[in-house]
Formats: C-alpha cells, sequence, structure tokens
C-alpha cells in the first residue's frame, strides 16, 4: 500500500475509532461521571438506537420533509444568489454595493425571519402543509443566497491575469466571455458557498420548522420532545438531523471532486 | 587571507536518495559527491534543473536528511552547524514576511536567538548600510522592488554574521540589469566580510564571473563532473567580462557539460 | 480630490442608493400588507410605524419604553456573545493549533467539528445545562460552540499556507518550536484567523439571541420570543430585528478594523 | 449617464418582480369562511372545523384536551400549529383556535393594544363542559428534594398559597403587583386576566367553589391521568411503558400540601434560598407567587425566593429535574410526560382547579 492510500485510510479510521471511543464512555456512562450529566439529558446510544428502530417509518416521514425543505431552499437561494451574482458582474459599479446590501441580510437572526415569511405566505395557498412548506422553503432560501452570490461575483471577477485580455485578443464578445471563462472560473467558488450554505441549509430548514403551522420535521420533533423532557426521542431526531447534515455535505464533497477533476 | 587554505567545508561519498512515488523504489538525487571548499572562497554549484544542486546545498543546510555520506563543517556536522547557526541562507524568492517591517525582517534571525536590543538595533544598521538599504529600514517588503527585497534577504543572512553564505540561486528570478548590479554589491559584500560563500546558479556567465571555484555537476544521478578554477583577478567588475580570459573560462566550464546531453 | 477618495465616494453612494431601493421595496410591500391583512404590523409594519415606536414615550411595560426595553436587553445579549465569542475564538485557536501539531488530532476530529454544528441548539442546551446548571454560562458557551468552528477552520486553513522557504528558514536558524509558532505560523495565519472572526462575530450575536430563547429572563432574544408571542408590543419585534442586523454589521466592520490594527503591513498596502 | 440608465433598469426589473409576487399572493381565490350560528351545537362546530382541517393548538403538550374532544366525537385528530398569537384565527386560517381563558380569550375579545376587538362576535367550547378538562398550573418539585427538605418545601407552599390568596380576594392589585415586577403584558389585559384566573383557582371542574387553595382534588387528577395516558404518545417504548403503569401515587404527594395547611406557619427550612420556574412569561397566570413575593409572605417563612420566568424551550420539568431551579410551575399533562421519561418529579400543590382550556370561534 503506498503512502497516498494509507493517509485516506487513516482519514476515515482516525475518526471512526475517535467515534467508537466517545460511544463506549457513552454507553458505559463514564462519559455522564465525566461532564457530570445523567441518563436522562443525555440518553444512552442503546436506548436512542432503539427508538430509531422502533419509529423508523415517522422518522423518515419527518427526514423527508426537512431534506426537501433543505434541498429546494438551497437550490432556489444557490440559484438566485448566483443570478444575483451575474447581474452584479454585469453592472460592476452598481453590484458591488448591491451584493455588500445583500450581505447584511446575514446579520439578521433565522428566528427573526421565519415568523415574518410565516405570516407573508398565509394567502398562498389553503392547504397548510404547502403554504408552510413555502414559508420554510424561503427562509431556507434567504440563508443561502447571500454565500452563494458574494462568492459567484468573486468567481466571475476574480480571474486569472491577462485570460480576459487573451478572450478579448480573440475578439470575444461578452457572451463567450462570460461562458467560456467567467463561468468555469467560478466554479470553485461556487463549491466555496456550498460547503458554508449546505450545513446552513439543513440548520436554517429545523429552525423554520419551529414556527411553521404544519407540523412536521426533524427540527420540530426536536423541539416538541424536548420541551415535553423526551430527551431520548429528542436525540434520536438530532441523529437523523446529523445524518442528514452529514449525507448531504458528503455528496457535495463528492460532487466537488468529481467536477473539479483536473484543476490543481 | 592568512587562513585561505582551511577547508572549511568537506563532502565525502555524498548519496541522497529520494523515495520513487511512481514505482515505489528510489531516486538517486546525488551520486558519491565528493567535495572541498576552502575558508572564505567563492563557490559556485553550476548544473542544469535536476541536477542536485540545490539538494547538494540543502544538505549542506541540514534541510535535507543524507542517504550516506559525510558531510562536515570545520569539523561539525550539518546538524551541529546549523544549530549553532554558523551559516546564513538566502533562498531563490526572498522569503519575507510581509507583515514585518525591512528592519524587523533583518532582527528576525537576532530575536530567534535571543540578542539583546542594542545589540540588534545596531547589527541591522551595519547589515543595511552593507546591502545599501538604510533609507529602506521602514518599509514593508512589498513597498520594494524584487532586487531591494533579496538584498533585504541578504542583510538577514549576513545579520548573525555567520561564517558561511549559502545561497540558492538567489538572483535567478531578477531581471538582467538588477541582476549585474547585486553581483558587483555580492561581490564587495564578500570582499569586506570575507565569508564563505556557496553559490547554486545555473547561470554559466554569473558562476564564472562570482566566483574562484565552478563546480560543475551533471544529473541523473547527480553528481559533480568537473571543478573549473576561476583564476581571474580580484577584485572583479563588469569590464572583466568584455576580456578574451572571460571568455575563455566561461566557454571551458560549457565545454565540462559535453557528452551530459546528446 | 484624490482618486481613491473619489472612487470610495461613489461607493458609499451606490450603498445609499441601494438602501434606498429596498426601502421603497419594503414600503410595496407594507402597503400591500396594510390592505390585505387585519393586523398589517405582525406582518410586515410601514418603516415609519418602526421608527415612530422607537421615539414613542409610551411605556410598555412599567419602567420602560419599547425602545428602552431594546436597548436594556441588548447590553446582556452583547455581553453573553461577546464573552461567547472570545471563549470560541481562543477555543478555535488552540484548537487550529492542535490540529496542524498532531495531523492524528485533525483527522479524527476534524468530521466531528462539522457534525456538532449539525445539532441544532436545543439538542444541545439541555446537556450543556445539566453540566453547567446554569442557564447564563449555557448560553455563554452554546454561543462558544457555534463561533469556534468559522475561527479554527480558517486558521488551520493559515497556518497551512505558509510557505515550505519559510519553515527552512526558520530551521536554518535552529528556532525552537516556540518561535516558529510565534514567529512564522500564527503571524501568518492573522489574515486567515480574521476572515474567521469576521464570519463569527455576526454569528456569535445571532447565536446569543437564539440563546436567549432558551429560557425566560431577560436578553434581546427573550423579548423577541415575547414580542412575538404578543406579550408585548410587537413593534418591540421590529426593532430588534434591525438593531440585531445593524449590531450584525458593526462587529463584521469591528474586526475588519481590528484587522487593521493588527496588520500594519496592509495599512501600508493601502497608504500607497 | 450610462450608470443611471443602468441603476433605474435593475430598480425597475426588481421592483417588478416583487410586486408579481404581491400580485400572486392577492389573485388567490377566496374560500367563504363558514362562521357558526350562536346556538350551533358544539359537534356540528366541530365537525365542520375538523373535516377542513382548521383547529389549532399551539402543540408542544398543549393539545391533548383538543385530541380528546376530537375523538369523543370520532373526528379526525390532525390539528394546526398555532402561533402563539391570535393571527391565524384573525385570518381564518384557523376556523376553531385554542385559547385560555385568561389570555388568548381576552385578546381575541378586547381592543386594547394586542387584541384583536371582536367583543361578543365570537364564542366558545370549555373542556371543562366537555368532560375532558385536564389540569394545569400546578406545584411540583423534584422527588429527591421534596424529601429532603420537607419544611422548605411546606414552608413555600403555605407561604405561596396565602399569595393566591390574596391575589383571589384583590385581582387588580395583584395585576398591579405583577405589571411591577417587570411584566410587559399590558395593564388593562393583566386585569382581565387576573380576573379569569381567580375563577380557575377558585372553581373545579364541575363549576362548584373551591375554598382550599391547591388542593390537589383526587377526581380531577384521577380523570387527568387517564386522559393523558390514552392521548400522550410516546415513540420512546421504555418511556411508553412507564406512562402505561403510572400511578397517581407516582406523580403527586398532597402531604406537603396538607401539613402545610395545618401548620400555624412557621418552618424550620432546611433551605433558605429558593428559586420557583413559571412555565410561561411573567404575567397574572402567576399572580399568587408574586403577591407573596411582595407582600413578604415568603419572608415570612424565611424563605427568599427567586421566581425565574418562563415561555423559553427549555421546560420547566427539565430547569426542576436539573436542579437549577427548586420549584416550578408546569401543567399536570407536562408532569406526567416529563415522569415517564424517567425525571423523578413529584406535584406538591394544584393551583389551577378547572382546566383554562377552550376552542373560540365567530359566530354569524
Amino acid at each position: 500500500m503506498d503512502k497516498h492510500n494509507r493517509s485516506r485510510l487513516s482519514s476515515v479510521v482516525l475518526p471512526l475509532l475517535l467515534g467508537l471511543a466517545v460511544i463506549i464512555l457513552w454507553q458505559s456512562q463514564l462519559l455522564h461521571r465525566m461532564i457530570d450529566a445523567d441518563t436522562f439529558t443525555l440518553p444512552l446510544p442503546g436506548r436512542i438506537f432503539n427508538i430509531i428502530v422502533e419509529n423508523i417509518g415517522k422518522i423518515l416521514i419527518n427526514m423527508k420533509a426537512t431534506v426537501t425543505v433543505a434541498l429546494g431552499g438551497l437550490l432556489m437561494g444557490s440559484l438566485l444568489g448566483y443570478l444575483l451574482a451575474i447581474i452584479a458582474s454585469a453592472f460592476p459599479k452598481w453590484g458591488t454595493g448591491g451584493l455588500a446590501v445583500v450581505s447584511s441580510f446575514n446579520a439578521i437572526p433565522i428566528i427573526a425571519i421565519a415568523p415574518i415569511l410565516n405570516n407573508l405566505t398565509k394567502d398562498f395557498s389553503r392547504d397548510p402543509n404547502v403554504r408552510s412548506m413555502l414559508a420554510k422553503t424561503l427562509v431556507v432560501m434567504i440563508t443561502c443566497t447571500v454565500s452563494m452570490s458574494v462568492n459567484a461575483y468573486r468567481g466571475f471577477t476574480e480571474l486569472k491575469p491577462f485570460s480576459e485580455d487573451l478572450m478579448k485578443s480573440f475578439a470575444a464578445s461578452k457572451g463567450t466571455i462570460f461562458l467560456k471563462l467567467k463561468v468555469p472560473n467560478s466554479v470553485p467558488y461556487i463549491f466555496t458557498a456550498l460547503r458554508v450554505s449546505v450545513p446552513a441549509s439543513v440548520i436554517s430548514a429545523m429552525v423554520s420548522e419551529y414556527f411553521a403551522e404544519y407540523i412536521i420535521g426533524v427540527g420540530r420533533q426536536i423541539r416538541e420532545n424536548i420541551v415535553l423532557a423526551q430527551y431520548a426521542t429528542a436525540w434520536a431526531y438530532i441523529v437523523a438531523a446529523i445524518v442528514i447534515g452529514v449525507t448531504m455535505y458528503l455528496i457535495l464533497l463528492a460532487v466537488e471532486r468529481a467536477s473539479m477533476k483536473g484543476r490543481p | 587571507m592568512a587562513n585561505a587554505n582551511e577547508t572549511e567545508i568537506n563532502i565525502k561519498g555524498l548519496c541522497v536518495n529520494f523515495p520513487d512515488k511512481d514505482n515505489g523504489g528510489d531516486i538517486q538525487a546525488l551520486k558519491d559527491v565528493n567535495l572541498a571548499i576552502k575558508e572564505g572562497s567563492f563557490v559556485s554549484l553550476l548544473g542544469p534543473s535536476g541536477c542536485g544542486k540545490t539538494t547538494l546545498l540543502r544538505s549542506i543546510a541540514d534541510l535535507q536528511d543524507i542517504s550516506s555520506g559525510i558531510i562536515s563543517v570545520k569539523g561539525k556536522t550539518p546538524k551541529e552547524t546549523r544549530l549553532s547557526q554558523q551559516y546564513g541562507i538566502v533562498f531563490q524568492s526572498p522569503v519575507l514576511y510581509e507583515w514585518r517591517t525591512v528592519r524587523r525582517n533583518i532582527c528576525m534571525p537576532m530575536e530567534v536567538i535571543g540578542l539583546p536590543k542594542e545589540e540588534r538595533t545596531r547589527r541591522v544598521d551595519e547589515v543595511l548600510e552593507l546591502v545599501g538599504l538604510t533609507e529602506f529600514g521602514r518599509k514593508y517588503p512589498h513597498q520594494l522592488s524584487g532586487g531591494m527585497q533579496q538584498r533585504v534577504g541578504i542583510a538577514r543572512a549576513l545579520a548573525l554574521d555567520p561564517e558561511i553564505l549559502l545561497m540558492d540561486e538567489p538572483f535567478s528570478a531578477l531581471d538582467e540589469f538588477t541582476k549585474e548590479k547585486l553581483q558587483i554589491d555580492l561581490l564587495s559584500i564578500w570582499q569586506k566580510t570575507k565569508k564563505t560563500i556557496l553559490f547554486v546558479t545555473h547561470n554559466i556567465q554569473e558562476s564564472v564571473f562570482l566566483s574562484d571555484d565552478v563546480v560543475v555537476l551533471s544529473p541523473h544521478p547527480g553528481r559533480v563532473s568537473a571543478v573549473v578554477n576561476i583564476g581571474l583577478k580580484r577584485p572583479r567588475d563588469l569590464a572583466i567580462r568584455e576580456t578574451a580570459e572571460f571568455a575563455a573560462l566561461v566557454s571551458k566550464v560549457r565545454h565540462s557539460f559535453e557528452g551530459i546531453y546528446e | 480630490m484624490t482618486e481613491a477618495r473619489k472612487n470610495s465616494l461613489t461607493d458609499k453612494l451606490v450603498i445609499i442608493v441601494w438602501i434606498i431601493a429596498l426601502i421603497i421595496v419594503w414600503e410595496i410591500g407594507a402597503s400591500v400588507v396594510e390592505k390585505t391583512k387585519r393586523s398589517p404590523q405582525n406582518v410586515l409594519p410601514h418603516l415609519s410605524q418602526i421608527v415612530e415606536s422607537v421615539f414613542s414615550d409610551k411605556m410598555v411595560s412599567n419602567k420602560q419604553t419599547a425602545f428602552q426595553i431594546v436597548i436594556t436587553n441588548a447590553g446582556i445579549t452583547l455581553l453573553r456573545a461577546g464573552i461567547g465569542f472570545l471563549y470560541g475564538a481562543g477555543a478555535g485557536f488552540l484548537l487550529a493549533l492542535a490540529m496542524h501539531r498532531f495531523i492524528t488530532v485533525e483527522k479524527a476530529t476534524f468530521p466531528y467539528l462539522m457534525m456538532i454544528q449539525m445539532i441544532p441548539i436545543l439538542g444541545m442546551a439541555p446537556i450543556v445545562l445539566a453540566i453547567t446548571q446554569d442557564i447564563n454560562k449555557s448560553r455563554i458557551i452554546i454561543a462558544a460552540i457555534l463561533t469556534f468552528y468559522p475561527v479554527a477552520t480558517n486558521m488551520l486553513d493559515g497556518l497551512k499556507s505558509v510557505e515550505k522557504e519559510k519553515y527552512d528558514l526558520m530551521r536554518s536558524l535552529a528556532a525552537s518550536n516556540w518561535n516558529i509558532y510565534t514567529k512564522l505560523l500564527i503571524p501568518t495565519s492573522i489574515p486567515y484567523i480574521f476572515s474567521g472572526l469576521k464570519i463569527a462575530a455576526p454569528m456569535a450575536i445571532t447565536a446569543s439571541i437564539l440563546v436567549d430563547t432558551l429560557q425566560g429572563g431577560a436578553g434581546l432574544g427573550t423579548m423577541l420570543s415575547q414580542s412575538l408571542k404578543h406579550a408585548m408590543s410587537i413593534y418591540v419585534f421590529w426593532q430588534i430585528v434591525f438593531f440585531s442586523a445593524t449590531v450584525g454589521i458593526l462587529s463584521y466592520k469591528l474586526m475588519s478594523f481590528a484587522e487593521k490594527i493588527f496588520s500594519p503591513h496592509e495599512r501600508a498596502k493601502g497608504a500607497r | 449617464m450610462k450608470n443611471l440608465n443602468k441603476s433605474v433598469f435593475l430598480l425597475v426589473l426588481l421592483l417588478t418582480v416583487v410586486s408579481s409576487v404581491f400580485a400572486g399572493g392577492e389573485s388567490e381565490t377566496v374560500e367563504e369562511f363558514s362562521y357558526y350560528a350562536a346556538d350551533a351545537s358544539v359537534e356540528s362546530i366541530l365537525t365542520d372545523a375538523a373535516t377542513k382541517g382548521q383547529v389549532g393548538n399551539w402543540g408542544l403538550g398543549n393539545e391533548y384536551e383538543v385530541l380528546a374532544l376530537l375523538t369523543k366525537y370520532d373526528l379526525p385528530t390532525s390539528y394546526l400549529s398555532q402561533a402563539f398569537d391570535m393571527d391565524g384565527f384573525d385570518d381564518d386560517s384557523i376556523l376553531l383556535a385554542s385559547a385560555m381563558t385568561y389570555n388568548e380569550l381576552g385578546l381575541v375579545k378586547n381592543s386594547y393594544d394586542g387584541g384583536y376587538g371582536y367583543g361578543e362576535d365570537v364564542s366558545f367550547i370549555d373542556m371543562n363542559d366537555e368532560g375532558v378538562a385536564m389540569l394545569e398550573d400546578n406545584l411540583f418539585t423534584k422527588a429527591e428534594f421534596a424529601a429532603e427538605n420537607p419544611e422548605t418545601v411546606k414552608a413555600f407552599i403555605y407561604a405561596s398559597m396565602k399569595g393566591w390568596e390574596y391575589a383571589c380576594a384583590n385581582p387588580e392589585e395583584a395585576a398591579e403587583i405583577v405589571f411591577n415586577y417587570g411584566s410587559s403584558v399590558s395593564p388593562e389585559h393583566q386585569a382581565y386576566m387576573a380576573g379569569e384566573v381567580k375563577k380557575l383557582v377558585e372553581t373545579d371542574t364541575e363549576g362548584n367553589t373551591v375554598t382550599s387553595y391547591g388542593e390537589i382534588d383526587e377526581d380531577a387528577m384521577a380523570q387527568t391521568l387517564s386522559l393523558a395516558k390514552t392521548y400522550i404518545k410516546l415513540e420512546d417504548s421504555v418511556a411508553a411503558k412507564a406512562l402505561e403503569a403510572m400511578e397517581l401515587d407516582d406523580i403527586r404527594d398532597s402531604s406537603y400540601w396538607e401539613e402545610a395547611m395545618a401548620s400555624e406557619g412557621s418552618f424550620d427550612v432546611e433551605k433558605a434560598d429558593v428559586s420557583v420556574q413559571l412555565k410561561w412569561l411573567p404575567q397574572a397566570q402567576f399572580m399568587g407567587y408574586y403577591v407573596a413575593l411582595d407582600k413578604g409572605y415568603y419572608d415570612e417563612v424565611g424563605l427568599n425566593v427567586t421566581i425565574i420566568p418562563g415561555g423559553g424551550d427549555i421546560g420547566e420539568t427539565t430547569a426542576v429535574y436539573t436542579g437549577q431551579v427548586d420549584f416550578g410551575v408546569t401543567w399536570v399533562s407536562n408532569l406526567i410526560a416529563a415522569k415517564a421519561a424517567g425525571m423523578d418529579l413529584l406535584e406538591i400543590a394544584q393551583v389551577y382547579q378547572r382546566s383554562g382550556l377552550v376552542l373560540v370561534y365567530k359566530t354569524e
């Protein structure tokens, strides 16, 4: 086995070992003794696992709802952000300032945006599930738009020296320069944005579920169970949340690796 | 020079191997290198890319593990030499700390060994004058030209007043005019300070112009194929390049490469 | 007027125009809402109404007007955000150093750092509360947990960005580890640390508002949720929305300012 | 000039997008809403709202009485998540909205700040009348704490009930005291609330007057536990089994209240500095505790009491269980759920003698 493979293997094995160690400490309650917690607020992994197995159907329904919102919002937000970046780079003088204003939206807490959107979308549909879905997706969209627009804009403007001059020397049109130079150049920046917004989309999907009219979603279940002091069940849904987040992130990394082939 | 004949650096049977990523074997970077460098002399290591000249320099500097052989610097191992800060090193790029001013960049080695502040100030003034940058002490690296940045690098290497100066293609990234100016300046610094200078270059004219001896290295595996003594008078100036003697030496060095490349 | 100053002036002008555009959009929305909803102030009030509520001297609780409530509670929340931010930044700093020093630590912990970010605050809170037995300590710790990640990852990138030659130089001087860290690694990663801090500072504030809502008491988040639950004037909610956005932006600016102080060479670059 | 053109173009583009979004919202066809006749039967109203899926409740453990009521009439038990305001009721997205008599019902009817001003145009279904009432605000502590600090527990009950007695005798003054302790609920609503809370404290589920403040009514508790066992659905099978097997003795202990009430009012307290966690925001719902604090009743029994407002997401049961506070006010159903999850909590007094939950609807 050569060095490269060994290094890749160790980046899988080491975290697994650490995870295993923590789970053993946790299940044997040594962890509880270390941090002075009890088995109600920090239920044992075995019990959490049992709850997951017993309620897998219900958990999957809730996961589906959360994933739909997170992915929908991520997609809409990223597309909108990219579009904003295109407009901004077409009018750089106004665009830069516009993006500065847009990025200030990041400073508004989600818990403030979620109820506003919930009220704003009331007229959208008679079906509360549909209008809740829209409200939640819009919240996620807002959180994802900013990072995409800022990063994609950098991708359009931070070009390799002379590359634009080279295109101009071919008498390439603005459209050609955009498609052949700026869009490919923005690809790594798109992934930079997504690495921020993929985890953010999951978190904001869950927070927006707290405020939604229609009761569904992993985040909502976590909250219901914690308010009712059902920590073991809440942890089952926390595990579900982590599974969603990590899976989405891993998929992103795989897509990134595939589409960045040949780039340094 | 009183003790100009004493051997400063002695290399015997030096081999350096690198692991080969493609087939798992080893690549011989240096094979059976023997070399003796006299104290106070200016020696160039000359050769094309991949001939191991930088590897040789880095081995002497103890920045590179050797596979076999002996390197001794005044009877000490490279590691001992490094730990006692007996050499200064200048890289191809100036390697300046962009967040420090010129003065504080030069100070850095002295801070590392913990010299008192007054001593540091005194020496900085000294070396700044030596490299002709007295006016620029308060500037940041990015405010200087490439040539000036490289001078700062040289000044920093001189700051601890080491016996040996190791220079790894220090002028290769500079334009011709700046390069000539710095070559002259380097010679005058060498004359004033009487350091032993080991100078890596791939430029034949440069090696002939600067050196007492030119060590010609050949690649695959890296080894010493010739040592050409340059008997040009000192001090040298640019005019010497116009002489027939210079041209003859350049051609002699060039001929020593014959047979290496078909 | 120099070219540079002229440019920065037009930049400011552009931003002002954008803000005006946003205001216009908001007002159009508010007008639509006003005509279609029974309680428009709960959905989207006119900006003038929010401004009016700021200057209104109507008592919302027994001693305070809406704006006084926002300001006094903001103090508590921002203090917690500040302390949480300092702890978080400190922890991120140390963790980045550890991950850089020991590749094992990096490989073993890095995936989990990501996962911790996935645990909703609500899930973490009871555990932290059970450990600390104190809601305010818990709030600070959670704000710290939420802020340390960008600092840690950015600083790790910074530590990894150090050029090989700079290491060689340090090695040639037989520099101690202490010297390598204090004179080379940490100074190199300062710009990276600051880009992490610039992300973390507004996050600390929103996180601090979020953790306020874990339990009653004082704090912007508590007031925000009370206002949403109609236990007090809804304008407190709108004021907090604007206040938190403003403070978030200011915290970013504060970090940029601090960065300038820490990096005099960047300042010299700007002046050239 | 060129830039100006561009900016105008951008602005117009933005405005078009925004206004089209709003226009899209408006053009949605609005259905006829059915308001209910003043003399319509409970069954007909419930059937209409439930089949349309427009019954509202806050969830988070507040929904069991509504579920029981819907089940009683054989109706689907899904409900809408109601925000903690009455906007959903106001804009007709919820036809039958949950409301506490002392809080949301007042906001719906009255027209003071935050109110919706429906006056007499609304009516409601009362859980007590329908036989699905569950007991609400009580006083509880950790079983271990009660066992170790019996005198403290008795002293706290004694002084608190004295506070409740005074508050119910003087609701207006009590409302003012609560307001002065930092509540941001408007004084008018606070006064309304105090009047309604008095009714819940002094009347039982059958409508009889109660004179012994804080007494734990065995029948009402039994009904609460039985409804809880039916409607609290726990995914955790360990907790579900614990709930199944739960008996009244597991969740309440009347002896502290009885001994406190029989005493002369002097106690040898084991722990003088104690805190009580409220279930919700500071308001007249908890006036008894604020009065006891204001009138010095706690001082008289040797206690230094801190009142901690609730309304956050960490429940009062967790706060008491983790030892962060000593006493808590919660609904009996929440206590049962926490107990099922393994938290060893104990009810020591029952302040509200009947359910304050109603389902409010608009009348024609």
